[in-house]
């Protein structure tokens, strides 16, 4: 019996098998980033939106016009490329891949402030309810309930009546109304983390309530927050583009892609670049960012391990 | 040599209710979970505590750990109640009673490497303790328990249930303890790795000198590693006793129950054995019965079993039984 | 039943007060008002406007008249258009808007399941990679610019159908309005439907429909529609507001006679009458139609009953 | 008696990214009439999704070739739909979770009756008559009241009896039960396997048994099969099996099953982890654990022979297994 007794050097020579099999350790974060990169589509957006924005970003200082430059000897032509206007010029005369350029920045500003501010809040909120749990979990979910049935965008509307069409306030705005999802997505993550018997064991190890949230149940939440991020980015764009379509936009000379949509749509029919170009971005980035969305949601799923 | 006659843990009776949430404005129901609970472990042995689910066994581990706070009572370690100890002296005694739990995966943040996991409980209980040494303490524990220096970078989710239950081991070991709540340890891996972390369990308890309190359903796997056992039903200790005097002369209806339906790898005493049939299901705790809560599954129950609630009797050989009728009856296997 | 249903009634008449309360301060407190136009007004009149809409009167006074109003029906004049009271605009705009969105809800929804579950039934095969796409459309074009196209394609092009505008009883007029509207509700719901069909298909209780033999049609009809439709149902609430956003900017582009366009009107003109009025409405209709969808669910999910 | 049940070279393939795993491979074994075979092994063995895919259930991306002779019909392979008329009538099936195997928005009247409709023909009435007939046969006090209860409403207990109640409906030839008591609690469990002697004893339904747990074997089965790495590595009389069995690793199982009865020091575990389909040993499956092994064992795979008429095994190992009795 000594053979099945004794420590076998069977169980060491099987352990080394599988410690030569892997042998560094791979976290989740490498595993699902692996996974994201083995999805075609994730990378392909993932390559087109990182040359969006760079493109937004460096492009209008390669350009021989700025978005706000008149250019009285071409109002209303289309793309000419001795003169520089690649895509054409608008109804006063400025140079529409200039503008588009400087509407491309302006969304991605407004989406990555209110993106920024709705995941604070939601954190924080959804972290809250989730840990004390109880009454005060209850009383605030119930909040967000009411909330969610509200419809928001009137809110967004009259605060942009009332103080005016800044561009800040459009970010604080929108942010502050899309933190609902964030919240209920942390808070449900939170009750069912703290479920969990690391939770306990931490608990039993010392670990104070602060320790708790932040060495265990934070690191947890990433995945869905960067998933979550990722969905509420082509969100706020569409509403901020919404919002400028009703005239309650950024106002002139700035301008989004939202604004510039709206401005092309009426007379697509004559002056198609009017419409081509932001409508063009647009639709890409939204597309890049959905598909960016679903890679990263397939390559965090739990249930995939 | 350890003085296997000494208290380490008294628990005098605690009680322990749930509310359950009915709403926002409704009110809650009581889900009583613990009841009246009186109890001693003596350093060095390991008493198995057993019952159905939903009898209490994983709230009174969390209750004698202060994972949760009992409504009554009080927990003596070492003759101090540790109830109502100021957070900081609560972290001070946290290195001396420990906890490993039942599911070893959901056990492990999987954010952290086996060696971060292991070394948790070292950072915030014991802060003196410098990396080097930390380092070392970690390897040292994960050789005891037989996991492989090269697995401490590794991350949970590259381990089997097996292993990954070494893992939560070596996390309990690491500070030392001298007592450690084992959560159903073993009823999420398959048999042959059962086997294996039972008699890791049994290995480090003689080298460091544990006392083990041993929380399962499965009566076999209680009986392998326990010296007492104490046999809950919803809520309330109908039982304690040695293992062998618990197996051979049960006093109490429901433990002579739970022995005729323990199933036996043995087929022809298998086949032999009658099971005596319990009528019925558990009771919800939120409507228990009246008197003795067992009475409504028990077939020796009488008029004055719902009456009366059984207290819990010291009774020879220091045992303990809740049965009013516990003298009348002879309830060995076979009788 | 009942009694869920009456609780939940109850619960929604705080919250109805609760808005217009808020909204209502808001309003009254923000800098700015009706009357600041580009010429300023002379003292006097500016004073008898301001006692004409009882402005002049403490805040609190006011409130209460407001409320007052409300529960009466009235909603007070608008401070624009000069000859028109709140109610009045509401009581041409709302049964156009109610009608389109009502059509646009059930054609979506109704569309959505149907492209949620044929998508689902054939998971990665080619009927679900078109749903996919089409779907991924419908929700990532803006409805305005959606809009325009179609109204170019169908209106101008094709001429197939009319560009804008509405006459009472025209149902071709609305053809265009209700799928701009439809299309991105009707992507969301197949999208919710696909995803929580596939995890119904993939549940013991279906595996153990399927090892009764009881046949692909029914195990779909009867065993996996009703779960999979529970986050449906709990999406329809907040598809609402959706719907709503919609309809604001389908009846600008199709120039329809509904209330969204008073809404942004008097949203661009700071007609706070209007915009009071209007939003109150909106609140209401759509907190009562949450009401309906939460007892829905209830009827769906027998363990909501008991809590 | 005759078999009702004939499983020939049945192998079981799972499709991944890249590569393929083979979860059941040349699985043989034969069920007589009213008798109860036991299926034994760990997880990962292959045992359960042998019998699933006798029933038609494996997962999308499973895949069975072989024959499961039913009578004179192959099951394996066989077209959705005239598969359809057999599963629910002549070979059923239980599962593990009572809780989640039933519909929770349906009423159990109502997944119950569906079943009659469909393979009797029964209306509505005569089928719900049946299921209260059936309920109070299968122990569920106040079976009219139950009936129109929803699933929630019952303890796991009660589902498992349900779930038992619905399987037996038609009378199958064939009850197929995936660990139908682990999630229950000991004394549940005792009841539960009574009941299933006793039920299939009055159909005349062969029982087959799938379970990690050696205790409820040994009360029940005739007859057992040990799976081990996707293959049958030893079958026979399950006293023979329990008693001298010739397998290291049927040996190693009985050895890793604490004993209520006897209080032994240690354990006997069977050392390593049991191998993931993916990455089989080569040669025979089990050597890296086995305290037996020599040369032969790590290059070729033992095939399952025949041994003293009554068993087979699958192992090179033909010395006597020094053996102690477990009991």
């Amino acid at each position: 019996m000594a053979g099945i007794t004794g420590k076998d050097a069977a169980l060491t020579a099987y352990a080394n098998a599988l410690a030569n099999e892997a042998p560094k350790g791979r976290s989740l974060t490498q595993d699902a980033l692996r996974r994201l990169f083995n999805n075609k589509a994730a990378l392909v957006s993932i390559f087109v939106l990182i040359a969006i924005v760079l493109f937004a970003l460096v492009g209008p200082y390669l350009l021989p016009w700025t978005y706000d430059k008149v250019d009285w000897s071409a109002i209303r032509k289309p793309p000419d490329w001795a003169k520089g206007h690649y895509f054409g010029t608008d109804q006063n005369g400025r140079d529409m891949l200039a503008r588009t350029l400087q509407g491309t920045q302006m969304s991605l500003l407004v989406a990555a402030v209110a993106t920024v501010v709705s995941v604070v809040i939601g954190i924080l909120y959804g972290a809250i309810a989730g840990y004390f749990g109880g009454k005060i979990d209850a009383v605030m979910m119930r909040f967000v309930d009411i909330m969610y049935a509200l419809p928001y965008i009137l809110f967004v509307i009259i605060l942009v009546v009332i103080f005016g069409r800044s561009p800040v306030l459009l970010f604080v705005g929108i942010g502050c109304l899309e933190w609902l999802t964030m919240a209920r997505i942390v808070r449900g993550q939170t009750l069912s983390i703290k479920q969990r018997e690391f939770i306990e064991a931490a608990k039993a190890g010392g670990a104070g309530p602060f320790t708790i949230i932040f060495r265990h149940i934070v690191p947890n939440l990433t995945g869905p927050v960067v998933i979550y991020a990722t969905l509420t980015v082509p969100e706020i764009i569409l509403t901020e583009s919404f919002l400028s379509y009703l005239g309650l936009g950024v106002q002139e000379p700035q301008t989004s892609l939202g604004t510039l949509i709206s401005d092309g749509a009426p007379v697509a029919e004559a002056l198609p670049w009017l419409l081509f170009t932001p409508a063009a971005i647009l639709v890409v980035m939204l597309l890049c960012l959905s598909y960016l969305g679903d890679g990263l949601r397939d390559a965090l799923d739990p249930k995939d391990r | 040599m350890l003085d296997r006659t000494e208290d380490l843990l008294k628990i005098e009776n605690l009680s322990k209710n749930f509310s359950i949430s009915a709403g926002l404005f409704a009110r809650p129901f009581q889900l009583r979970a613990l009841q009246d609970i009186n109890f001693t472990v003596k350093r060095g042995e390991t008493l198995g505590i057993v019952g159905e689910s939903g009898c209490g066994k994983s709230t009174l581990g969390r209750c004698i750990l202060q994972l949760l706070a009992p409504d009554e009572g009080r927990v003596l370690w070492l003759g101090q109640d540790i109830t109502k100890l100021p957070a900081e002296e609560m972290r001070q005694k946290r290195r001396d009673l420990q906890i490993i739990f039942q599911d070893p995966l959901a056990s492990l943040n999987p954010r952290m490497t086996v060696g971060e996991i292991i070394a948790d409980p070292l950072r915030t209980l014991m802060p003196e303790v410098n990396a080097k040494e930390r380092r070392e303490r970690v390897l040292r524990t994960m050789e005891a328990v037989g996991l492989l220096p090269e697995m401490i970078n590794r991350y949970p989710h590259e381990f089997s249930g097996g292993q990954a239950q070494r893992i939560g081991i070596a996390r309990a070991l690491i500070s030392e303890p001298k007592l450690i709540v084992c959560d159903e340890p073993v009823s999420a891996l398959d048999v042959s790795i059962q086997a294996q972390i039972l008699n890791l369990l049994s290995d480090l308890k003689d080298e460091f000198g544990l006392t083990l309190i041993f929380i399962s359903h499965n009566l076999s796997v209680v009986r392998h590693v326990s010296d007492r056992i104490l046999v809950l039903y919803l809520g309330r200790i109908v039982e304690l006793a040695d293992g062998d005097d618990l197996y051979d002369d049960p006093k109490h209806p429901y433990t002579r129950a739970l022995l005729t339906a323990v199933p036996i790898p043995d087929p022809k005493r298998a086949r032999q054995r009658t099971i005596e049939g319990l009528v019925g299901e558990i009771p919800s705790p939120i409507n228990q019965p009246s008197g003795c809560t067992f009475r409504t599954r028990c077939r020796y129950a009488e008029e004055r079993c719902a009456q009366v609630r059984p207290p819990l009797e010291v009774i020879a050989g220091g045992r303990n039984v809740a049965c009013i009728r516990w003298q009348e009856l002879d309830l060995k296997p076979g009788a | 039943m009942l009694g869920y249903a009456l609780r939940r009634v109850l619960t929604a008449i705080p919250i109805v007060l609760l808005t217009i309360t808020v909204c209502f301060f808001i309003l009254r407190l923000a800098p700015g008002g009706p009357f600041d136009g580009e010429r300023a007004l002379p003292p006097d009149q500016l004073r008898n406007l301001r006692a004409y809409y009882h402005l002049d009167e403490p805040l609190i006074m006011q409130f209460f008249g407001y409320i007052g109003g409300v529960l009466r029906g009235d909603f007070g004049p608008s401070m624009v258009m000069k000859d028109f009271n709140v109610s009045r605009l509401i009581g041409i705009g709302l049964p156009f808007t109610l009608m389109l969105g009502f059509s646009a809800f059930v054609v979506g929804t109704i569309g959505g399941m149907l492209a949620g579950a044929v998508a689902a039934v054939n998971q990665n095969k080619w009927p679900d990679y078109l749903l996919v796409a089409i779907v991924l459309v419908g929700i990532i074009i803006p409805n305005f610019l959606m809009a325009n196209l179609v109204q170019l394609l169908f209106g101008v092009y094709l001429g197939w159908l009319p560009v804008g505008g509405y006459q009472p009883g025209s149902l071709i007029h609305l053809v265009l309005p209700v799928f701009i509207l439809a299309l991105p509700h009707g992507g969301r719901v197949a999208r919710l439907v696909r995803g929580s069909m596939i995890e119904v298909l993939g549940t013991n209780y279906v595996r153990t429909a399927r090892s009764k033999g009881l046949g692909t049609r029914l195990i779909l009809a009867r065993h996996a529609l009703k779960p999979a439709l529970l986050p449906v149902v709990s999406y329809l609430g907040p598809g609402l507001s959706y719907l709503l956003t919609g309809s604001l900017v389908v009846e600008q582009v199709f120039s329809l006679p509904g209330i969204g366009k008073y809404f942004i009107t008097a949203a661009l003109n700071r007609d706070y009458g209007l915009v009071l009025g209007t939003t109150i409405l909106y609140v209401f209709i759509i907190l009562a139609l949450n009401l309906l969808v939460d007892i829905l669910y209830a009827w769906l999910d027998p363990k909501v009953r008991y809590r | 008696m005759a078999d009702v049940l004939v499983v020939d070279d049945l192998d079981v393939t799972f499709a991944l990214h890249d590569s393929e795993v083979k979860a059941v491979s040349d699985l043989d074994f034969t069920l007589a009439e009213g008798e109860t075979l036991a299926v034994v092994g760990e997880s990962g063995s292959g045992k359960s999704q042998a019998f699933l895919s006798i029933m038609g259930l494996l997962a999308r991306n499973g895949k069975a070739s072989g024959r499961a002779m039913l009578g004179d019909v192959n099951l394996i392979g066989m077209a959705p739909d005239r598969l359809d008329t057999h599963r629910g009538k002549d070979i059923a099936m239980i599962f593990q979770d009572p809780m989640t195997s039933l519909n929770p928005t349906l009423k159990i009247k109502t997944q119950l009756a569906e079943v009659l409709v469909r393979h009797q023909g029964y209306d509505k009435d005569k089928a719900n008559r049946a299921v209260i007939e059936m309920l109070e046969r299968v122990g569920i006090p106040e079976p009219v009241k139950r009936a129109n209860a929803y699933p929630h409403e019952l303890s796991g207990g009660m589902r498992q009896r349900v779930m038992i109640a619905m399987a037996l409906l038609c009378k199958p030839k064939v009850l197929i039960a995936d660990e139908p008591t682990t999630a229950l609690d000991v004394t549940v469990q005792a009841q539960m396997l009574d009941l299933f002697k006793n039920l299939t004893n009055d159909f005349g339904t062969a029982l087959v048994l799938i379970t990690h747990d050696l205790g409820v074997v040994a009360g029940v089965a005739d007859r057992m099969m040990v799976m081990y790495g996707g293959r049958c590595i030893e079958k026979g009389p399950t006293d023979t099996l329990f008693y001298d069995p010739r397998h290291p690793y049927t040996l190693g199982l009985l050895h890793s099953t604490p004993h209520v009865a006897k209080r032994a020091k240690r354990l006997d575990p069977i050392q390593g982890l049991p191998p993931s389909l993916e990455h089989l040993p080569r040669g025979c499956a089990f050597h890296p654990r086995c305290a037996f092994r020599f040369e032969r064992c790590f290059e070729e795979r033992p095939p399952l022979l025949p041994v003293e008429d009554v068993r087979e095994k699958a192992c090179w190992y033909q010395g006597e297994l020094k053996y102690e009795e477990v009991a």
